[in-house]
């Protein structure tokens, strides 16, 4: 701890901050260019001079680079610091006339007109070198740098010329305070217009995200970039986030891990996957920003989204109409032949919202309105009320003419084609099984019925049961169904599994195999055939023996024994032999 | 046993190749002991009586009649009727007449296709005018008469019904006397019985340390040195061990005591109906690999599946024969 | 007219016939000798991978599988072209003696002895091994089942099992002997010879010194004139196990010496009607139906043949005894060979049975014999191949063609008893007219006699037919002119 | 009087989880298929000892079908695979007994295949009809004594 006065303030610091930093904390203001929290001081700009009247170098120093010392007494804005900045900020005017922030800063220290000269009016580099360090110090890419001296200095790639260097991480485009930088980079320009898109490398999956914790888009993200373009040579680039992190929660470390748990039960609760509208090419999802699917709608609804809820089409405007085309991918022979169930309320629901927030003309596209859940009906009847316009007939094509949205369909109900031209539309997408479902089907021994979702082990009577004793169902991984369902589903399951752990012992069925010790001789040809390692081999006695636990009795080992003393309980040889006979004795 | 009357016993072979007489008489020292037990009215092979005696003997005279030897002529079966009738026991004495031995392997072929390579095409064969032996053959001097040789080779309890099997081939020795002793002493399980013979497999007698059985590719004997320690199967050697009943060695499997598989002399498991197909079923189940075209080219190293699996017991087979 | 073959009762009268046929004057006008079995054995080995022949054709005999399993061994060396390892021969060779040592003891012991120690017209019911122990005393009864039982054990010890051995295989022998096994076997072929010494001297003092004997082995319906086969080794000297099969004619000169792969040029079967067996000959002279002398293709395989066809034994006691029978029977000392004395097959017997003893001896006493490498493993692609050895009752030939994975697509076999079919179809005759006389009572004793003669050859008819069953029993039966049966005998053999 | 059809005997060996639920689902759904497949349930293909094929075919059946979940799929996880190596060395016997290896079939028909369960129990009866009966017992074994009588021949002396 030192203690120095600051405007004949008694303060208190710590070793190795610097006189901005004690003044900043202590709310006395001090104008700043060139300095930025995440970069190292470099004091080019001069703007934070102030007057050190007592101290180890007395007279005029800068504050971002100065340390605190025993006994210092500081001046900020004595008339000797004044007539310095006025000097400076006339320079700074002089150079670049028209920066807003130049501007603002030299009319509070009087200056309203450049005291010299003007070179280019357009000029809007104030060469604070904030980029610079950025690039070099931060990202490390080293992109951009000085050129030239004195009048000509000025910043950018070698020779201003395009540069593989650069990474178009937008870096100096976010520390330039005047906005000096554009990014020209194809990439970065789509990366930053995706509306719906997370806005930044480190960002909160949603905003009812539990826990509420941000990611690290680690595609996005500078220093995994780095590592990545360098091959692991550049590990430590920007960090940024780490460093204005104050509880120091950002990790870059972290990795994925594979961890092995011994477990009594299992719930499969692996979900659903959102069906790709593009298949479907008649709806010409992804060939105009304004044709969303459900997700994209409930995103951009989102109070937290990124139109703060308000529900905006890509070019800014409120539109005048919209259209829900319903069973997109559902209930139809060239996708899911099945209804996703869940899509019918999700889109009443989101044409509610729309209705409210917009007041636009909104179209339901629908084949059937299935509202089969509690107060689903009583919702449809209100939305109606509200004006929502259903139209009974399944959304044909959605095209573009001449910029503007056209919806084609069928008014089943007076039986005429229809087109509607509407500013949005959005295709009620229902579910898909997860595309690597038969990985995860062989991973837990279940199987999948046709529609590709896992299956019960019996439709009425055991459907969150699967055929593997032990392993359960959960929500839409089974089939799709709507969240009171889900978590009735995931509930009945988790409370299956809980019975069996709390029971610690399980039933198993009675067929099992059986080897009766007297008669083995201990060949081991069946040990290594038993998939559940249920076969043991009795060193003692020189036989092999059956783990009637274990042993879910499928009776490859009794097919295999050769000497034919393996019983397979209740599928015997005798048992299934009479029936052969059985078969084929009685004439055909 | 001199107090009770002597026991009379016949001995028959039928189709067998005689290595079971020879097996009776390597009883050696004991062969006096069994001529102190027992009469021995009728045995073609080392006592000389007529067929007339047998045939003129009261019905059941005979107490017990070890008949070897399968089925393979007319004549064979007539004899087997008969000694059926004069006998109160009737044995099945060794592999052919209890499972039709490799001689039952013929059973894979048809007379006609024996006749042709016999008499037709052996490459010495002088058969110029094609002549097939005939069952009446005219001559100058009268008629000679040959048996009808049968399409299948069959088992002696085929054509008759049987009290006793006594595997093996041949049965050895020890298991002969253990017979002849229990006969002697009347110690005999109730009909129908297998007897001189275990009642487990060959495995059980093996002395070979036996681990868990995963084979990549089978072996032929000859392809390999195989490690005198360790179980044949498990080295790629196709042992019938495992779906054979034990009793040939004295406390060890004999062909696997001398670096041979075994071939299933002794005859099927005590537990099983068809030998062949369960030493298959084992066989298969142990083969090392779960894609179809890698298991094709493993089974491509089993040359001869119906005469390794079937080597002995194929007449009595589930099959029994194969169609020609 | 009843016809004896049709009749179910008479037809159980046995495995073999012979019907003899007497004409008006009551003499014999023509003999036939039926074989009624068949193995087909040659079919069936048809798919079967070539090294489980092996394992196999010593099924088509029960008394000398280890011939068959020898030949097969030699034949699939043959196919797979691949050398065994020194002692991988030595060892074959080894068990293959201490076989003869016991089979030609069981042949004479307990199939041939009973005519000559307890006399032809001895009683049925004794004329039996057990018999023969009551006569020749339990003492060298004793000896003779303690020489079979070590034999037999020997042979188990290096084949694995004693009947129907294992350890053949392609490259060589499966099993090594240990140090322990060897001084046993050596103990078992010392008292080997000694009992081959033995046998001879009981042979000369109960058959040669009996002038009865002597007269019926010298006689004419027992002499034989034909060409004799047997395995030479390169110094023309006996051997069981390899070498080149000679062949000489009825005046003893060499006929023919071939390589097993020759075998097709020299031998050929002829098929008739009447029998399930085929009667071999020697190409080159031609088939002239059942006679014998040098204008007719048959010959002989069997002990005496062996010995006309070589120039000695390769064991002295043996050659000692060599030129001792020769002596005798031709009764000077140049030992003027062949002899046609169809009985002195016997004697014959006896000097093989001592010269495979020495034969033993010499080897388990041969420093290499515990070696352990007995495996060469075959690399060539299998293809054809033919192996010959010396079974007790002839030359054995196994010929096997296999596709180029060793599975079988051709087999042939002439084994040892076929070898004498035609002979002994002959003899039959000679003794028959020799015995068989107009007026003279046919007594059991007569037909035993004719039995004799074919009894020398030690029939094995389970080989002959590769058909099963093993042992023969023989059945006599005589027609008068009219076809009647006048006189039946029968009588199992070994 | 005109030929009749050759109707075939088969029996099917069917996977309790796979195949055996197919074939009931095809049947609740009334889907066609012929009658000629006798079905015998096990609880794995794996069950499946080839003594019960060979057992058919002795007692009269002309095809066996064996059919259990898809590889990968089984319940059980592996025995499937032990099928297949069994019925492929069992394929190459039954070539040798001269029995066409077509008779016996291997499937893999999963619990939502119902429709290829029909179907293949149609492919397969016409596949077994066009090969013709094996009817082993009335044909192969005909002739041949099954169950041993004890008579005494006639003597006569």
């Amino acid at each position: 701890m030192v203690t120095l006065t600051i405007n004949g303030q008694t303060l208190e610091a710590e070793e190795g901050q610097t006189i901005l930093e004690v003044a900043r904390r202590s709310g006395i203001d001090i104008p700043t260019l060139c300095y930025h929290p995440v970069l190292p001081p470099d004091g080019s700009c001069r703007l934070c001079t102030v007057e050190i009247l007592s101290g180890s170098r007395p007279g005029l120093q800068t504050a971002c680079t100065y340390p605190v010392e025993k006994g210092l007494e500081v001046q900020t804005h004595s008339p000797k610091v004044i007539e310095a900045r006025r000097v400076i900020l006339g320079l700074l005017l002089s150079r670049t006339p028209n920066v807003p922030l130049i501007q603002d800063m030299a009319r509070e220290y009087g200056i309203t007109e450049p005291p010299f000269p003007t070179e280019n009016p357009e000029e809007k580099c104030v060469l604070c070198g904030r980029c610079v360090r950025a690039c070099h110090e931060m990202v490390k890419a080293g992109a951009i740098n000085f050129a030239s001296r004195g009048l000509d200095r000025r910043v950018g790639p070698p020779f201003m010329e395009k540069t593989r260097v650069c990474i178009g991480c937008g870096a100096c485009t976010i520390v330039c305070p005047t906005g000096a930088i554009e990014i020209v980079l194809k990439q970065a320009a789509e990366y930053l217009a995706k509306p719906l898109g997370p806005t930044a490398a480190i960002y909160v999956p949603s905003p009812q995200a539990i826990p509420r914790v941000p990611v690290i888009d680690t595609d996005a993200c500078i220093r995994f970039r780095q590592t990545d373009r360098t091959n692991g040579e550049i590990t430590d680039a920007c960090g940024a986030c780490a460093i204005v992190c104050e509880a120091g929660a950002v990790n870059f470390d972290q990795q994925d891990e594979i961890l092995d748990l011994d477990v009594g039960a299992i719930i499969v609760a692996t979900g659903f996957e959102r069906p790709n509208p593009a298949l479907l090419p008649q709806y010409s999802y992804g060939e105009h920003p304004d044709i969303l699917d459900g997700m994209e709608f409930e995103r951009l609804s989102n109070a937290a989204g990124p139109t703060k809820g308000q529900i905006l089409t890509s070019d800014g405007r409120v539109p005048k109409a919209i259209a829900f085309i319903h069973c997109v991918g559902s209930r139809d022979e060239h996708a899911n032949r099945y209804c996703s169930r869940v899509c019918c309320m999700h889109a009443m629901k989101q044409a509610h919202i729309a209705k409210e927030r917009t007041g636009a003309d909104v179209y339901e596209l629908y084949m059937d309105i299935r509202a089969f859940g509690k107060g689903y009906e009583e919702f449809y009847e209100r939305v109606q009320r509200e004006g929502v316009i259903f139209i009974r007939g399944r959304g044909a094509e959605v095209v573009q003419v001449g910029g503007k949205l056209v919806v084609k369909a069928e008014d089943t109900g007076i039986g005429r084609p229809l087109i509607l031209p509407v500013d949005m539309v959005v295709l009620c997408t229902g579910m898909n099984p997860p595309h690597d479902a038969d990985k995860i089907a062989r991973t837990f021994g279940i199987s999948r019925s046709p529609d590709g979702f896992f299956m019960e082990d019996h439709p009425k009577l055991r459907p969150f049961q699967t055929a593997t004793e032990g392993v359960f169902l959960a929500g839409t991984c089974q089939a799709p169904r709507d969240v009171p369902d889900t978590v009735a589903h995931a509930s009945a399951a988790a409370a299956e599994a809980l019975k069996l752990l709390s029971r610690g012992e399980v039933v198993i069925s009675p067929q099992t195999a059986y080897i009766p010790a007297e008669l083995c001789s201990g060949c081991r040809v069946c040990n290594a055939l038993c998939p559940y390692s249920a076969i043991s081999f009795d060193e003692e006695r020189k036989v092999s023996v059956v783990n009637e636990a274990l042993c879910k009795g499928c009776g490859t080992c009794v097919a295999a024994c050769p000497s034919g003393i393996i019983v397979g309980k209740h599928f015997t040889d005798e048992q299934i032999l009479v029936q052969i006979e059985a078969l084929l004795g009685t004439p055909a | 046993m001199s107090e009770k009357p002597k026991l009379k016993l016949a001995l028959y072979w039928a189709a067998s190749c005689g290595g079971c007489e020879i097996a009776v008489v390597e009883i050696n020292e004991k062969i006096l002991e069994l001529d102190a037990a027992a009469d021995i009215l009728f045995w073609p092979v080392a006592v000389d009586t007529k067929y007339d005696d047998v045939r003129r003997m009261p019905d059941g005279y005979i107490d017990v009649c070890l008949f070897n030897g399968a089925v393979r002529t007319s004549e064979q079966e007539e004899i087997a009727h008969l000694l059926r009738c004069k006998s109160k026991i009737m044995v099945a004495f060794g592999s052919c007449a209890s499972e039709g031995c490799i001689p039952g392997l013929a059973n894979l072929y048809s007379r006609n296709g024996i006749f042709e390579r016999a008499y037709l095409t052996t490459p010495t064969t002088d058969n110029p005018e094609k002549i097939l032996p005939q069952t009446r053959t005219p001559v100058p001097e009268g008629e000679l008469v040959l048996p009808e040789f049968y399409n299948t080779v069959l088992t002696l309890d085929d054509v008759v019904p049987v009290e006793y099997y006594v595997p093996g081939c041949p049965p050895q020795p020890h298991q002969i006397w253990a017979v002849i002793e229990a006969i002697v002493s009347g110690n005999l399980p109730s009909p129908p019985a297998v007897v001189g013979a275990g009642d487990k497999t060959c495995c059980d007698e093996c002395t070979r340390k036996k681990g868990e059985k995963k084979v990549k590719r089978f072996y032929r004997p000859f392809e390999i040195i195989p490690d005198p320690e360790t179980c044949l199967l498990e080295q790629g050697l196709i042992c019938m061990g495992p779906a054979t009943r034990s009793g040939c060695g004295q406390g060890k499997a004999l062909c696997v005591e001398a670096n041979m598989p075994c071939r299933g002399c002794y005859g099927p498991a005590p537990n099983i109906l068809d030998q062949g197909a369960k030493m298959l079923s084992a066989i298969a189940s142990v083969i090392d690999s779960n894609d179809p075209e890698e298991i094709a080219r493993i089974i491509e190293t089993i040359p001869d599946p119906a005469g390794t699996f079937y080597r002995f017991s194929l007449s009595k087979s589930l099959l029994r024969r194969a169609r020609v | 007219m009843k016809k004896i073959s049709i009749d179910p009762i008479t037809r159980l009268e046995g495995h073999g016939r012979i019907d003899i046929f007497l004409n008006e004057e009551g003499e014999v006008e023509n003999v036939y000798f039926v074989i009624p079995e068949l193995r087909g054995f040659e079919k069936f080995a048809e798919g079967r991978p070539v090294e489980e022949l092996i394992r196999i054709t010593p099924r088509i005999c029960g008394v000398c599988p280890e011939a068959h399993h020898m030949a097969a061994t030699k034949a699939c060396d043959a196919v797979y072209h691949v050398d065994p390892p020194p002692t991988a021969k030595k060892l074959r060779e080894l068990f293959y003696s201490y076989f003869y040592c016991s089979d030609h003891a069981t042949h004479f012991y307990i199939l041939a002895a009973p005519d000559f120690v307890l006399g032809p017209d001895a009683p049925v019911a004794e004329r039996n091994i057990l018999g023969i122990i009551h006569k020749v005393g339990l003492e060298l009864g004793g000896r003779v089942i303690q020489h079979l039982a070590e034999t037999h054990e020997a042979v188990a010890t290096l084949g694995g099992k004693d009947i129907h051995p294992v350890a053949g295989l392609p490259g060589g022998w499966s099993k090594a002997i240990t140090e322990e096994e060897r001084r046993r076997l050596e103990e078992i072929a010392r008292r080997a010879v000694e009992f081959g010494q033995l046998s001879l001297k009981l042979f000369h003092d109960i058959v040669l010194g009996n002038k009865a004997y002597l007269d019926m082995i010298l006689s004419e319906a027992f002499i034989l004139p034909t060409y004799y086969m047997g395995l030479v080794d390169p110094r023309n000297k006996v051997n069981f196990y390899d070498g080149m099969v000679r062949v000489v004619d009825p005046d003893g000169n060499e006929f023919v010496k071939y390589s097993p792969a020759e075998y097709q040029g020299v031998v050929a079967e002829r098929v008739v009607p009447y029998s399930y067996l085929k009667f071999p000959y020697l190409k080159k002279v031609g088939w002239k139906g059942l006679v014998g002398g040098k204008d007719s293709g048959v010959y002989r395989a069997t002990p005496l043949s062996r010995l006309n066809a070589s120039d000695g034994m390769a064991t002295p006691l043996a050659q000692e005894e060599y030129e001792r029978m020769y002596e005798t029977l031709t009764g000077d000392r140049s030992g003027r060979k062949p002899v046609h004395h169809t009985l002195a097959t016997h004697w014959a017997r006896l000097i093989e049975m001592l010269y495979a003893a020495e034969r033993a001896l010499e080897l388990v006493t041969d420093p290499d014999i515990t070696d352990p490498n007995v495996r060469t493993i075959p690399t060539a692609t299998p293809t054809e191949g033919v192996g010959i050895v010396e079974a007790p009752r002839g030359t054995l030939t196994h010929h096997y063609i296999t596709d180029e994975r060793g599975l079988v697509r051709k087999a042939n076999l002439i084994v040892g008893t076929t070898n004498n079919y035609a002979p002994i179809a002959i003899s039959l005759k000679q003794a028959a007219q020799g015995v068989i006389r107009k007026g003279v009572e046919i007594t059991e004793g007569i037909l035993n006699r004719i039995e004799m003669a074919f009894r020398a050859y030690d029939p094995c008819f389970a080989c002959a037919t590769h058909a099963l069953p093993g042992r023969m029993p023989l059945e006599v039966v005589v027609h008068d002119a009219s076809g009647e049966v006048v006189a039946r005998a029968s009588r199992g053999l070994d | 009087m005109p030929e009749e059809r050759f109707e075939p005997r088969i029996i099917g060996f069917l996977c309790n989880w796979c195949t055996y639920a197919a074939a009931d689902t095809a049947g609740v759904s009334r889907m066609k298929q012929p009658p000629n497949v006798d079905i015998i349930r096990v609880m794995c293909s794996g069950r499946v000892d080839p003594t019960f094929v060979l057992k058919a075919f002795r007692e009269g059946a002309d095809g066996v079908l064996v059919a259990g979940c898809h590889p990968g799929d089984c319940h059980y996880s592996e025995g499937n695979y032990k099928t297949l190596r069994r019925m492929t060395l069992l394929r190459k016997l039954l070539e040798q007994f001269g029995i066409e290896p077509e008779r016996l079939r291997l499937e893999w028909i999963s619990s939502a295949e119902a429709p290829k369960w029909a179907q293949v129990a149609r492919e397969f009866t016409e596949q077994v009809r066009a090969l013709g009966p094996l009817n082993w017992k009335g044909t192969v074994l005909a002739g041949l004594p099954t169950t041993a009588e004890h008579f005494c021949p006639e003597v006569s002396e």
